[in-house]
């Protein structure tokens, strides 16, 4: 068997999800938004592969394969968004879009 | 599975059957009349088959899914709450989208993802459930188009959620590495015979991020006031009471099932929370002008008061925290159901100007309103105050003094903006200066926003929940012991919190 | 058919919900139609029960009528039920039937208002008998204090009806605030109560009392004194006497309906239901009776100064109440519930005799701008005179006599009774007569001072010959040893409330002949002296009037003994100063302080808000933060 | 099979850094589909050969692709490289960075405290994934059609082309006549039009974002 642990294979997905989501917090631009919660969800599937490997159990990519569904669902809605709030607004700035606040 | 089996998923095969049904009608016949009937009549299918599927229940469906007695009281608030959605849909897409049929998809498919969530035992149904109703809504949010707000509000919600659903995915991920298994019952299991390590707990946590999103407790609450904004007023009904429903009625199963009232910290995290949102809420709502908003912003705060009986854990806190839910959905819907029906045609009646001197101009409106009003404030002889009631009580019985404290602290402070949308419907017009400004920007002269007349499909609606409002506050007797047979196949499982767990918390 | 008693009350409640609702549309004949139809109706009802309750007592003359459990919660679980019994059905007979009567008077009266106002004054009364009804039908303490809250709201409401003016503004203050002073100390007793029963159910607490509470002990006295507290502020005896007399400026109806015929007797009705407790604390018992006493002579002599003809009739009805408590002081529970009864018909039928006068006279209320009115309205003189004499209790023919003649007996011969309290209710018997026929003399007599200008009609009119039957025939269910022994109204509520034992063993019809002979040579002489005063030689009193000491007198009197100029001194002008200086002061920081850390906060959180989307996941990244450090190191 | 978990670990990391640096954004999709596919060699080493092969098909493939199609069509010229370069700088991630890192920075404690568990690597084939995916978690897999079919109503009806507005043109005639006389709108607002019949334009807009929160009328 290998040498590497189920611990090492979450680090790597935490720092995945985390960098993902520094990239939600710090860009302005939505597409780059979307990008990061889909590297946010990459991350968390990974997870899920992670902990299926470590119980020698299929439920983990079971679980996987949802998750891409729903990535595909949301990203579908997302992008039609984007094109909707792109024709709005003439620009992908996340932030002009704040007209209700208080 | 077996027949029985197959039989008691009938309300789910209804719903999701018939948005199949409308998807496919809609190719063939495109009809706003038609699909709303179709709608309806899912809706009424499916909430009969309710009735139907009791004789078999309870019943597991091998792993995902448990439907007993109290996951049929929740699809029955939810359907119920959906069905008056989509009556009071129909007149306000009348008038505002040239497509109008799909919303009711959408709306059916939301309804199918609450339905599954409240009846999930397994981590894969707790997932699929909640994203089947977030990718629905996000559609519906941002359903009219032409509106900016209303896409604002729901790519807001999207990004948001998504990412919320990323880190309710990790804590999962996280829980089932630990554990062994993503079912609800084998994760109570495995707890017990092993213990909790931090990992196990850190999951948790990342899994109430989502929970706390979903039900706009404090700190991830803030996208509430802007999607309660900018959806359409419908929808935002539907925001305030389906999804919160379905998403409280899985929580409360899955912390019941996995005991989590063992772990302390885990209580002080919801400790936490409660007040945070109890207070956030509220003080948001004090000076806010958009009424959309404040309703936005109490909605924070309920559900933070709902947290303090979730809190005190037990048989009490289930049927207390049940109760209350019924009443916040009556009262919920009763109030978005107003602003919508009241609604025109370019905006909501959002702003509280548009309220001033509705009762001299709609008496039946602006009382039924006032009563709506009263019943979030917790006044008696309406049902928010017997969910109030309920709460406090629950709460005391366990010892959850600080909890209790703010909550009523909270209920006070409440009381102020509540009143203020009283006091400004039963202003004089002619109290009025004639032009003023509106948070939407526009000098407006007050009246003419609103829609001519009340629809006769959206005044029923108002007035069955007027009485529902009534009847609960009046006779909650028979609703208290109705929720308390129909939650008793939850709360038989449930634990007293230990005492030594109180003192430690709460000394 | 007691089955029907839930509606006695929900009828009202209807009205006044409908009326509430879409009064702002209706005219004036829907309004008066649904508010007067509603009060009817009940009214009916009330009287189907009564036939049936008394053709056929239920167990124990008691029906109990459970509608609903209101809540069960935590052990707590009070229920929405009425009790019937005797004593409830003579005040729910009273409230509905008298109540209906003023109604109907009042869609006359009330006619120059608008239609909104109109609905508006028939909403609010159809809500306070309502209110009313629900206060005594009440089977546990919760309903009552809400029946008793309520009227209390009605009443300010009513009081304060024609609102522009802001002295009857001012009026409904003082009121709601005063009696509220005695709804606290009333809370309080209730609270003990509840605390110390751990039931809301009167009916258990009433029986548990004797058991666990020793005669005269400090709990039992402390309770009973705070009732009493609430009593005596609801029923305006001394010393929070002083807002019934301002009460006057809501409509004549009002007065009539609520400050005279049934909310003021709310007290009444509290000690005679609680009195078992009462019973416990024979020293609250005599404090009762000396209320009673003082107050009666003390609002006594203010009728007598009077010049506002209603002012006339709201001193008589404290005084009149000093009777009742005289007679519940010495625990002649039936006599204090007989004369309530009685009272109410004679003072209704006087108060809207007086408001058809001040109906005629286009709003003057002052005595002595009227007289000779005799010969203008003779219906309204006729009933006024009966009425009159039932409350000046000209011996056998009027009601009055047989309820006051009860109770002054009661007072000499009770085992709680005694000689003081005795002489003070036959010396206020002979205060009443004399301003009883100053009042009628000054009205109706003498030359006209004023002209005729609205003739009150049929609905006015017949109410007042109903009344005026009423209090003369009501006299004769509860006939004395001496005229027949007939106590049919006593046997009656003695079903449920206990006889007054017998003292020193002096009773016997000698002595009831006696003070009968005594009583009604009183009211006699009372008469005859009015007559003298204020008929014959009214410049013997103008010439008294002018000495200095019966001008200070005279004044004394007029103000209400000075209550009011003490309670001024001694309240209202201290915090107002306090006030004042404190205008700027450190107690308003406080406040400010509040508001102001309020919208600080308000600020402070509406600035997280700010609409971006990034700043949002933020909150929510932070939350995880939290979240994640709470659960792993703590 | 050690030495390559690592090294593709660290090629995930530094693409998935590039992704959320690049201001152009196809480079960063191009970086996240490296990204992707080392993630998908993970997945391979871990066993789990059908995900990988879907990581690629799926994520990789198809909704990258969706993105790329986006970027595309809204056709973001260097100006916008340009704009993201002036707003990009430490100032702003510094504070999310420093977010993400106290929560990397617990985790790590959490997971390395947790002790070590080795992984079964042992291939978990695309045979048992199957029927895993068709008999335990059948009622998931309908679920999930339910997901994906509200994602295709949601993106047609938001993705749709917007012919309505041209149909909701003729329908109103006076907002056309709005839109063909823009000033006339201001000249109407000052005699009080009424505020339900007045279209939501550009001035409306810029009028929503005056706060208003002082106006209690408490």
């Amino acid at each position: 068997m290998t040498s590497f642990s189920m611990e090492h294979g979450l680090i790597l997905a935490t720092i995945i999800f985390m960098l993902g989501l520094i990239g939600l917090l710090s860009r302005k631009n939505i597409v780059f938004i979307l990008m990061s919660v889909e590297i946010m969800l990459n991350a968390a599937g990974l997870a899920f592969v992670v902990a299926g490997s470590r119980w020698s159990q299929p439920d983990g990519q079971v679980m996987f394969i949802f998750i891409l569904a729903m990535a595909a669902a949301e990203v579908s809605i997302a992008l039609a968004l984007i094109i909707l709030l792109h024709r709005k607004f003439k620009t992908l700035d996340a932030d002009a879009a704040h007209n209700m606040r208080g | 599975m077996t027949t029985e089996g197959l039989f008691s998923l009938l309300p789910l095969f209804l719903l999701s059957g018939f948005a199949v049904i409308l998807m496919l009608l809609i190719a063939i016949y495109r009809d706003h009349n038609l699909t709303f009937w179709f709608t309806l009549a899912g809706f009424t299918a499916s909430f009969a088959s309710l009735f139907f599927i009791q004789a078999v229940l309870p019943r597991q469906i091998v792993p995902i899914l448990i439907i007993d007695n109290y996951a049929l009281l929740y699809w029955g608030m939810i359907i119920l709450a959906s069905s008056a959605v989509a009556v009071l849909s129909y007149n306000y897409l009348k008038e505002h989208e040239e497509q109008k049929e799909e919303y009711y998809i959408l709306l059916m498919t939301a309804t199918l993802g609450a339905c599954t969530m409240s009846s999930a035992s397994h981590f894969i149904s707790f997932f699929l459930g909640l994203e089947i109703l977030s990718v629905s809504l996000y559609t519906m949010i941002s359903y009219l188009r032409d509106r900016l707000e209303s896409v604002e509000a729901g790519l807001k919600y999207l990004v948001l959620a998504a990412a919320s659903s990323a880190f309710l995915l990790f804590g999962m991920a996280l829980v089932y590495a630990s554990t062994g298994t993503m079912e609800f019952a084998r994760i109570s299991e495995s707890l017990s015979a092993n213990g909790v390590n931090a990992l196990t707990l850190s999951g948790f946590a990342m899994m109430v991020i989502a929970v706390g999103f979903k039900l706009a407790l404090a700190p991830f609450h803030m996208w509430t006031p802007d999607v309660y904004q900018g959806a359409p007023a419908p929808v935002t009904a539907f925001v305030a009471t389906v999804s919160k429903a379905g998403m409280f009625g899985l929580w409360l199963r899955f912390f019941v099932m996995i005991n989590g009232y063992r772990y302390g910290s885990l209580l002080i995290l919801f400790t936490v929370i409660s007040i945070a949102s109890m207070f956030t809420g509220n003080f948001l709502a004090l000076m806010q002008n958009n009424v959309k908003r404040i309703l936005a912003y109490s909605s924070i705060a309920h559900l933070g008061y709902l947290f303090v009986a979730f809190l005190a854990g037990g048989k009490l806190a289930i049927e207390a925290t049940t109760f209350y839910l019924v009443a916040y959905i009556i009262t919920s819907l009763g109030t978005f159901g107003i602003v919508t029906v009241l609604s025109g045609k370019m905006r909501d009646a959002e702003d509280i100007e548009d309220y001033r001197g509705l009762y001299w101009r709609r008496p039946l409106v602006a009382t039924v309103f006032t009563a709506m009003l009263m019943s979030l404030a917790g006044i008696p002889l309406t049902a928010g105050f017997i969910g109030k009631f309920y709460l406090v009580s629950a709460a005391v019985n366990s010892w959850l003094w600080l909890p209790v404290i703010i909550l009523v602290i909270n209920s006070a402070i409440s009381v102020y903006y509540y009143l203020r949308i009283i006091v400004v419907m039963y202003r004089r017009i002619d109290e009025v200066t004639p032009a003023v400004e509106t948070t939407t920007g526009t000098l407006a002269t007050v009246g003419p926003v609103m829609q001519p007349s009340i629809s006769l499909g959206g005044g029923l609606v108002l007035a069955v929940l007027t009485l529902a409002l009534i009847w609960v506050g009046v006779f909650p007797g028979n609703i208290i012991q109705f929720i308390k047979d129909m939650v008793s196949s939850l709360s038989s499982a449930a634990m007293p919190m230990h005492t030594a767990q109180k003192i430690m918390l709460f000394r | 058919m007691l089955e029907l008693l839930w509606m006695v009350p929900a009828l009202p409640f209807l009205g006044y919900i409908i009326l509430a609702l879409f009064g702002g549309r209706m005219t004036k004949g829907i309004s008066a139609a649904v508010g007067v139809g509603m009060l009817g109706l009940s009214a009916l009802i009330t009287i189907v029960i009564a036939i049936s309750f008394i053709a056929s007592p239920p167990e124990g003359y008691l029906f109990l009528q459970t509608l609903w459990k209101w809540v069960d919660v935590a052990g707590f679980s009070p229920a929405i039920a009425l009790r019937l019994d005797p004593v409830s059905l003579v005040f729910i007979f009273i409230i509905t039937f008298v109540g209906f009567l003023i109604h109907l008077y009042s869609v006359q009266y009330m006619e120059e208002e608008d239609s909104t106002w109109y609905a508006r004054f028939f909403a609010y009364m159809n809500l306070f008998v309502g209110a009313m009804l629900m206060l005594v039908l009440a089977d546990n303490l919760l309903l009552l204090y809400l029946g008793w809250e309520g009227v209390g709201l009605c009443s300010y409401l009513l009081i304060g009806y024609w609102y522009k003016d802001p002295a009857n503004g001012a009026a409904a203050r003082k009121a709601f605030i005063v009696t509220r002073v005695g709804d606290t100390a009333m809370a309080i007793g209730l609270f003990i109560l509840v605390m110390a029963f751990r039931t809301l159910n009167i009916q258990e607490i009433l029986r548990h009392v004797p058991l666990v509470w020793p005669v005269s002990s400090q709990a039992v006295v402390i309770t009973a004194l705070m009732l009493l507290g609430g009593a005596v502020g609801k029923s305006a005896q001394l010393p929070l006497q002083t807002w019934l007399p301002d009460a006057m400026a809501g409509p004549t109806p009002v007065s009539a309906l609520i400050h005279a015929a049934t909310m003021v007797t709310a007290g009444v009705y509290l000690i005679a239901r609680m009195h078992v407790i009462f019973l416990q604390a024979p020293e609250v018992m005599t404090i009762v009776g000396i209320i009673g006493a003082l107050t009666l002579i003390i609002a006594g002599f203010s009728a007598i100064t009077q010049f506002d003809i209603k002012k006339v009739l709201a001193y008589s009805t404290i005084s009149q109440i000093g009777y009742m408590f005289l007679a519940l002081g010495v625990g002649a529970w039936s006599a204090a519930v007989f004369h309530f009864m009685i009272h109410a018909f004679f003072k209704a039928l006087l108060f809207l005799g007086a408001g058809a006068v001040i109906y005629a006279l286009h709003h003057e209320q002052n005595m002595f701008k009227m007289g000779g009115v005799k010969n203008m309205l003779p219906l309204t003189f006729w009933t006024f005179v009966i009425g009159s004499a039932s409350l000046a209790a000209l011996p056998l023919v009027t009601g009055g006599f047989y309820s006051k003649d009860l109770i002054l007996y009661l007072a000499f011969t009770g085992e709680h009774g005694s000689k003081l309290l005795y002489f003070a209710g036959l010396f206020g018997a002979l205060i009443t007569a004399v301003y009883t026929s100053r009042m009628v003399f000054l009205t109706f007599y003498g030359h006209e001072k004023t002209h005729l200008h609205n003739r009150p009609g049929p609905v006015m009119e017949v109410p007042l010959i109903i009344l005026a039957v009423l209090s003369t025939i009501g006299g004769f269910i509860e006939l004395p040893g001496t005229l027949g022994h007939f106590p049919l109204f006593s046997n009656f509520i003695q079903n449920i409330l206990p006889s007054p034992g017998s003292g020193e063993g002096h009773e016997g019809i000698g002595t009831e002949l006696m003070l009968q002979i005594v009583a009604a040579v009183v009211a006699i002489g009372g008469v005859f002296i009015g007559y003298l005063l204020y008929y014959k030689k009214p410049e013997t009193v103008q010439n008294f009037k002018q000495t200095p000491s019966g001008q200070s007198l005279y004044k004394f009197w007029l103000y209400g003994w000075g209550f009011d100029w003490v309670y001024d001194t001694l309240f209202v002008k201290p915090i107002d100063w306090i006030a004042q200086v404190n205008k700027s002061d450190v107690i308003d920081l406080i406040y400010t302080a509040i508001a102001w850390l309020t919208r600080g906060f308000n600020r402070m959180f509406s600035f997280t808000q700010t609409g971006r989307l990034r700043w949002y996941a933020m909150g929510i990244a932070f939350g995880a933060i939290v979240a994640i450090t709470i659960v792993v190191f703590l | 099979m050690n030495a390559l978990f690592y090294i593709a670990s660290v090629v995930a990391i530094a693409a998935t850094i590039m992704v959320i640096t690049r201001l152009n954004s196809i480079h960063a999709l191009l970086y996240l589909i490296v990204s992707l596919l080392s993630v998908a060699v993970i997945f391979f080493l871990l066993g789990a050969p059908f995900v990988a092969a879907l990581e690629v098909i799926v994520y990789a493939g198809a909704i990258m692709v969706l993105f790329v199609f986006v970027v595309m069509m809204l056709n973001l010229g260097p100006q916008t490289v340009e704009q993201e370069s002036r707003w990009f700088n430490p100032k702003i991630w510094i504070g999310p960075a420093a977010l993400s890192a106290i929560l990397i920075a617990e985790f790590i404690y959490v997971l390395i405290s947790h002790g070590r568990q080795n992984l079964d690597t042992r291939m978990i084939n695309p045979k048992q994934v199957g029927f895993s995916l068709f008999s335990t978690y059948l009622l998931g897999v309908e679920l999930a059609s339910m997901l994906l079919l509200a994602g295709i109503i949601g993106a047609y009806h938001l993705g749709r082309r917007k012919e309505a507005v041209f149909h909701r043109y003729f329908r109103r005639p006076d907002a056309l006549y709005e839109r063909l006389h823009p000033k006339e709108e201001n000249k109407i607002d000052e005699n009080g039009l009424k505020a339900g019949d007045k279209p939501l334009s550009k001035t409306n807009v810029s009028g929503m974002k005056q706060k208003k929160s002082e106006r209690g009328e408490l």
